[in-house]
């Protein structure tokens, strides 16, 4: 089993004494920060959150939750195409979510559905986008760019848009959430590299689910962690309990605010765990051992943040009922909508290639309407 | 088709200890379509290779294991995350015999799954061929059949210069056919006559082929006999057989999944107009994708070449 | 031509405070072919913007700047690079429009010194113009004289979707003419008339342009009038101008310095053919690079096309 | 000045306090490792080097200076086109050069040429790569592939041979040498990555000599130096100054050696400067700080390991005139060798482009042959 093997090079290299001075190494092992012990008990300190605040994160939490479940049935149903589940990481989403400012931007991959829907994003937009039309939703109102598809690229794009706001005085900061596997990617270096001498107000933030298909992610790296990748650019990398929202909350809200301030980008390891499946188009019973998956599903981040405020008095089973119901609400209620929307006709294709449609396109565009 | 490819992967790596297999999910997931299945268990770790998911590595540390001694299979899990390997596949891996006077060979393959139709996510449908035929030192085979596949992997895998296996998705699994216990490689090169027909010669390769034979029957019944070429290798292309054909009918069409302009067909015509001018009775003709991104799901079948928009342009060319 | 090109991008800086330049060396040191010239002191660091060395990054980059607002014109310090941005530049800037349905433009310009002739040492030599004609959502122009390089970068910069904009490495310091003191943009698109003649339609563009000039000079006294079209954008290439030419002069030859197989001289053929086929009275005919690397300094020029290869195609299509 | 400036980035974080231990960070700054001091002293352990070897790496590095005049002589006078040259980077190349064994390969950029001398490599072959003709030298005999031009490239294929040579059981090391520039291309780090992950039998060398082109390392990155970008990957990263032959021996040495072991791979950063141009076609005076320039002349390491050579009795100027005179009366027979090659036939490309020519490439031999 290969839970939290974090250190597997030795640290020490025989035969280099003499040159031990010259030679990199980590100062410490990196602990992932944490406000919330596992049994939802506070081990660290407090943001200063309301308990509204507090309840909110929770609640789209269970959002999260039970879009996953319903979008697994559509799939099944064949209303919408390839689902990537979230389950499990739901605390990590929420936790960037509601650290973001408004003027901010995130680039996100295919796995923060519920930090989008945070962000403003139409859910049912968000559902035609998986029911496999385009993406509906201007990112210039919502900030929101479409989901990154292709592994790792959104990071220099979230560099660049925050490389840009620092030329343009914007007191904003652009995001980039990746998976683990992204990691081994040249354009998450370089992106990072850019982001470092440039000043970027950006933040990348990496879901470690500990997956990227079969890929294991102490398969992905000889590194101990992915956050110390962070050195190789000088930027700082910090390493979170990717299953505590709360301490996901602070070490990214930290992250925005100095990437906000000019102080430059950072690298945030959220060390979680893929529940799930890849995508529906995966079977995970072909490589994820077993007792790694019970062990992550005892540390599920909705025991976790429930037990919390449960604690505090500020959740119970009345209030978990009305978060489902108004989750599963609101997905039907998307769902209800994204599938009402009249299918934009294909010859719109032409129109949105370019601003200006070439020749060559209009005359295509006129082949397709004779023919069909 | 699935199946054919990984029997002739398995064959390859029986045969020859210097072939590995290497890619992303290739070894214990057995591939993300299960074209690699059961070769890890088979053929050990250190031969199928699952690698960390970075494409430009995957290609260029396989070409430095070529330099070595060893002959990489090489995977990109889909032909859309190809640009991302395309300085090491073009500028390095294709060009060393080149840059060391033919001294130095690369034999190496990289395969890749591509093209439409099965309702994938977005950069899960390119057609990328055209990206690759301007690229000397470099060969590019598609098959259309089960048979076709596994022949030409093996011939591609004991090829001595790099080759660009692309594998039609949608053929993975609707492709089927019986194969010889013992699979026999199929010279990379020349083309393959599907269908004899004196009026139109129609080529198509990857899943356009079986779109092709459909086209063509739908049309005999108004006495149009199309002759059918799965191209099979792309690059360099047949061009010999192809007109040999236009010079018996006449005429031309070319059917391919990836946007028109600057498409491989573009070469096909141009080459055979310069052989054939004065045996073509009619422009040749281009059924193809648009010239679009590769739309999403609920649109793609409108972006498809179909068997009527092949049919219309088999009675265009003669018609004309 | 390399002044020309500082000229109008210090323009561009100077009316447009969201034009920024970037790229490795085109800061302190001027470009290593100085055309960026005099820009760091003019506009300052954040504006013009010398960057480490990594060209996925720099076009990564700069299609997040161009998100957010600004007008990146990016160098490639030469083509033979632009591989390893292939993937953020076709794959990301490129679709970005359609992927948001229209909503989302990524105005950016990525410039490149290309080409071959100057002796210049392995992959510096490339003619990478065919990769990306298969790319919707590009844009590609080469200019060939200093007016047009000029014009057409203003009209690149402006332009609300990506464009490659090439700049023939020959032409830097031979091509030289006098500019008025405000530069004014020209349209992407349309091709130039260089030279009327009414017997062959010669296309060409950048370094190949003077070329063919001189090449259909060279045949004049033979009675060969050839009309020399300087193609500029080459996706989408100018298909209306080529054909109303060809059907003029019924024959067509196209230059270019890039290999010929899966050159963009396939595209500019096979349009042709489709549109102009009943007006043609011979085969079109390439004159190209041959399909090779590109080879070391002392056997380029066997490669290049020449006057002399030019002249003989001009010949050919008009005795067959 | 710049000299030396390597931290840049603030190394602790205000405000993350809180999360300190999950904030990676280096052990200590790294200090180069040293053997002998810029006056030719002995700081550091001597390797075990005859006093012959020890002559032997002088000689070579009087070899180095030599070629690189003679170099831009020739290419002044158009006898080679686009030289880089390389003075001032002598130590790192002979450290190399004298640590590779017979069975290991180099992928070189273009600034080793005394290193490839020293594996075997022609000097007339690689005059005649400079004249402007291809790789004239097999690289399966002399374990010396082309010089990589595509910054960066080179790292994959040696970490590709060097994962090959672990599978083959074959007891060789590939090195992959680079510039300083060239730690900012993706292709580096996935190469580091692969490296790590695979064990491979590989060793990357970045000749950091201060400048990529116009670009000060300390510009390329915000990390405080480059061997520390090794710690992205899970490998050691060592920094050992470049001007001094002995510490460069040592540490190449040591990674070789544990390379070849299967202990996996390693970075090294040789602390190095340009004291020439880019290449012929560079004007330095543009960028460079004259202060700069002045303080590594006085760091030249010519004059460091000739200090030491005198200060055993190993070197005097008779043995200096001796040196210099066999360094130019080789390079000039190299350079007459060169100019007397037979010019290949510019047919022949057409056969060696593919091992079989296509049809097309047999028409277009053809056609060449026709129009000339
Ligand atoms: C460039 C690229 N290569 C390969 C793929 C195929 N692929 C899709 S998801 C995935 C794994 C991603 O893993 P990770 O980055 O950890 O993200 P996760 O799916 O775990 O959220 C792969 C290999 C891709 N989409 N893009
Ligand atoms: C991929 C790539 N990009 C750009 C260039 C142009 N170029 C040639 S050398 C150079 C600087 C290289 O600097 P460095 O890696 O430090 O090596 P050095 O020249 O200092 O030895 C650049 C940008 C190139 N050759 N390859
Ligand atoms: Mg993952
Ligand atoms: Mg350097």
């Amino acid at each position: 089993m290969k839970l939290h093997s974090r250190p597997r090079h030795a640290d020490h290299f025989p035969g280099a004494e003499a040159f031990s001075a010259s030679l990199a190494s980590l100062a410490q092992p990196l602990e992932p920060f944490r406000v919330l012990a596992p049994d939802g008990t506070v081990c660290g300190p407090l943001p200063k959150l309301s308990e509204e605040q507090l309840q909110e994160l929770y609640r789209w939490m269970v959002f999260g939750q039970h879009l996953d479940q319903r979008a697994l049935q559509l799939q099944r149903q064949g209303r919408i195409g390839v689902w990537g589940p979230t389950r499990g990481q739901e605390a990590i989403q929420v936790g960037l979510g509601l650290a973001m400012e408004a003027e901010d931007w995130i680039f996100p991959s295919y796995r923060e559905v519920v930090t989008l829907c945070m962000r403003g994003l139409d859910l049912g937009d968000l559902l035609n986008y998986y029911r496999g039309l385009y993406w509906l939703a201007d990112p210039k109102r919502t900030g929101v760019y479409p989901q990154q598809i292709c592994i790792g690229d959104q990071t220099l794009h979230a560099v660049g848009a925050g490389m840009a706001f620092r030329l343009q005085k914007r007191a904003a900061v652009a995001v980039a959430v990746i998976g683990d596997g992204a990691t081994s990617e040249g354009d998450f270096h370089e992106a990072l590299n850019f982001g470092g001498v440039f000043c970027a107000q950006a933040v990348v933030l990496i879901q470690n689910n500990h997956w990227a298909i079969s890929r294991h992610w102490t398969e992905q790296t000889a590194s101990a962690s992915l956050a110390e990748k962070a050195m190789a650019h000088g930027i700082p990398g910090v390493l979170v309990d990717g299953n505590d929202p709360l301490a996901v909350y602070t070490v990214t809200r930290w992250a925005l605010d100095r990437a906000r301030s000019g102080q430059g980008p950072t690298l945030i390891e959220g060390l979680t765990y893929r529940l799930g499946a890849h995508t529906t188009a995966d079977d995970p019973n072909r490589y994820v051992p077993p007792d790694e998956l019970n062990a992550w599903r005892a540390l599920d981040p909705l025991i976790r943040m429930r037990r919390f405020l449960e604690d505090r008095g500020l959740w119970d089973d009345t209030a978990e009922t009305g978060a489902r119901q108004e989750a599963l609400a609101r997905v039907d209620e998307a769902m209800q909508r994204a599938e009402q929307t009249p299918m934009p006709p294909a010859e719109r294709l032409f129109e949105t290639t370019l601003a200006t449609p070439t020749r060559q396109l209009l005359a295509q565009r006129d082949e397709l309407l004779t023919d069909t | 088709m699935a199946e054919a490819i990984n029997r002739a992967l398995a064959q390859a790596l029986e045969h020859d200890p210097g072939v590995v297999v290497m890619g992303e999910d290739v070894g214990q997931v057995g591939g993300v379509f299960r074209v690699t299945d059961g070769l890890l268990a088979r053929y050990g770790a250190e031969r199928v290779i699952d690698t960390p998911l970075a494409e430009s590595a995957i290609v260029g540390t396989a070409f430095g294991m070529a330099l070595a001694g060893l002959r990489p299979v090489a995977e990109i899990q889909f032909m859309g995350f190809l640009y991302k390997a395309l300085d090491q596949l073009i500028a390095q891996a294709a060009q060393i015999r080149a840059r060391t006077w033919g001294q130095v060979a690369a034999p190496m393959v990289v395969r890749t799954p591509y093209g439409g139709g099965v309702r994938t996510p977005e950069h899960h449908s390119d057609s990328l061929e055209a990206l690759l035929l301007c690229s000397p030192g470099l060969k590019v085979v598609v098959p259309s059949t089960p048979a076709d596949a596994a022949g030409l992997l093996l011939a591609a895998i004991e090829d001595p210069d790099p080759v660009v296996f692309m594998e039609p998705i949608r053929l993975y699994r609707s492709a089927r056919e019986a194969l010889p216990p013992e699979l026999r490689s199929i010279p990379l090169g020349p083309s393959r006559l599907c269908r004899a027909g004196a009026d139109v010669t129609l080529v198509a390769w990857g899943a356009m082929v079986p779109l092709a034979l459909e086209a063509a029957e739908s049309v005999a019944a108004e006495g149009i006999a199309a002759e059918v070429i799965d191209l099979r290798t792309i690059s360099p292309p047949d061009t010999a057989t192809i007109s040999e054909s236009v010079e018996k009918t006449g005429r031309l069409v070319v059917v391919h999944e990836a946007p028109r302009s600057g498409g491989a067909g573009a070469e096909v015509i141009a080459s055979l107009v310069e052989c054939c001018f004065y045996a073509l009775r009619s422009p040749p003709r281009r059924v193809t994708g648009f010239d679009l991104v590769y739309p999403p799901q609920l649109l793609e079948d409108a972006y498809l070449p179909s068997v009527a928009r092949v049919a219309a342009a088999l009675r265009q060319v003669v018609e004309e």
